[in-house]
């Protein structure tokens, strides 16, 4: 299953991407790609807490599931304004 | 009148969006990049925003029917920059016009306390030093 | 900026009167001309503005004054416009520059609400039938 | 005694002057003048309740004194904005 996969801010400059593909297996979440994206990150792994998924445009959990073609953005706090 | 991009910011074409001749009141709100952050003593020497933009469009669009809904009929625009914003300059600007003032006070800062509080947007500041830093807004 | 005359209102001059490298958020307020007013029907043809000038700016440097003291730092600008506005036209302007937004928009409205109350300015409204009223602003 | 009289909106419309010089004795008060100033329209004399004073610049009450000299300003309800 291939998603796309965009990173923000200071997530897009601790994983080293702004937008990337990335294969995962069928009944993946969102929690899953996490680990699987920040496993070279300890830095980026702790801000868990304090991002947000979009999937396809929309705010979801962790526990939602992904399919494949799926847009996944990371979102770091934000600070618009 | 919804924007997300590197443009400066030209006030004027966001208050010629939300007139009609049955608004009596036009409010807006310019928010500005200042020389130092609140907790950050080191002079900023440059601002950058980076947007999600797909998004933060939609995002301004929800604030915009929202608005409407909370405060009545009313015009809104919302734009937001992208990139490198100089020092002084406006980041992001809100106008609403509605038939009376209450609702056009009440509409632009709803919009703007929106925006900062979920819009996807970030800012970095890079400081006279070097340093780089991601500001987050405060939770309200 | 204190000003009360026959000038068409430039909104950006006041936007550069309240800036300060201080200040994060710009509120401003703009109140327009409609062809109807409240409870007439008939339509407005011409509105003309007249003013106590002397006890009128002074009553706006007090609101200012006023402002300062409840809203903390600030820069306030105000003006209002007499003789003949064209429909859809602004006939009065408050500009805040302020650190933070919520003390530019508390200051902002404080400012429009209070001049409308007391401030000695005077509108009459010309009908497309030839009639004409002195309109005041209603009780807060 | 001289004062210097100013009317405004309706109240110059109905008084017929938007400023006028005005003689009147020693010990007058606002509302004398007021009562001077409107025999001739009754019209305008209804407006006293809704009428405010300016002396030299500073709102006062009817009952206040004028003095030689003084700028006395009638105030109709107001309509900035």
């Amino acid at each position: 299953m291939a998603l796309r996969v965009l990173a923000f801010a200071r997530l897009r400059e601790l994983l080293g991407f702004g937008e990337r593909t990335l294969d995962v297996g069928s009944a993946a979440t969102l929690d899953d790609v996490w680990t699987v994206l920040t496993a070279a990150s300890p830095e980026a792994g702790r801000m868990r807490a304090s991002t947000r998924f979009a999937r396809n445009g929309v705010v979801v959990d962790g526990s939602a599931h992904v399919v494949d073609g799926d847009e996944i953005a990371l979102l770091p706090p934000v600070g618009g304004g | 009148m919804i924007a997300i991009g590197p443009e400066p910011i030209d006030l004027d074409a966001l208050i010629a969006a939300v007139g009609s001749p049955a608004h009596g009141a036009i409010c807006t709100f310019l928010g500005t990049t200042r020389e130092t952050s609140p907790g950050d003593e080191r002079p900023v020497e440059a601002l950058d925003y980076e947007a999600y933009v797909e998004l933060a469009r939609a995002d301004f669009e929800a604030i915009a029917a929202e608005a409407r809904e909370r405060f009545g009929p009313l015009e809104i625009a919302i734009v937001h920059r992208t990139g490198r914003v100089a020092l002084g300059e406006a980041s992001v600007a809100v106008a609403v016009g509605s038939p009376h003032r209450g609702a056009s006070f009440d509409a632009c800062e709803f919009a703007i306390d929106t925006l900062k509080a979920r819009a996807p947007i970030w800012k970095r500041e890079t400081y006279r030093d070097g340093g780089t830093a991601w500001i987050a807004n405060a939770p309200t």
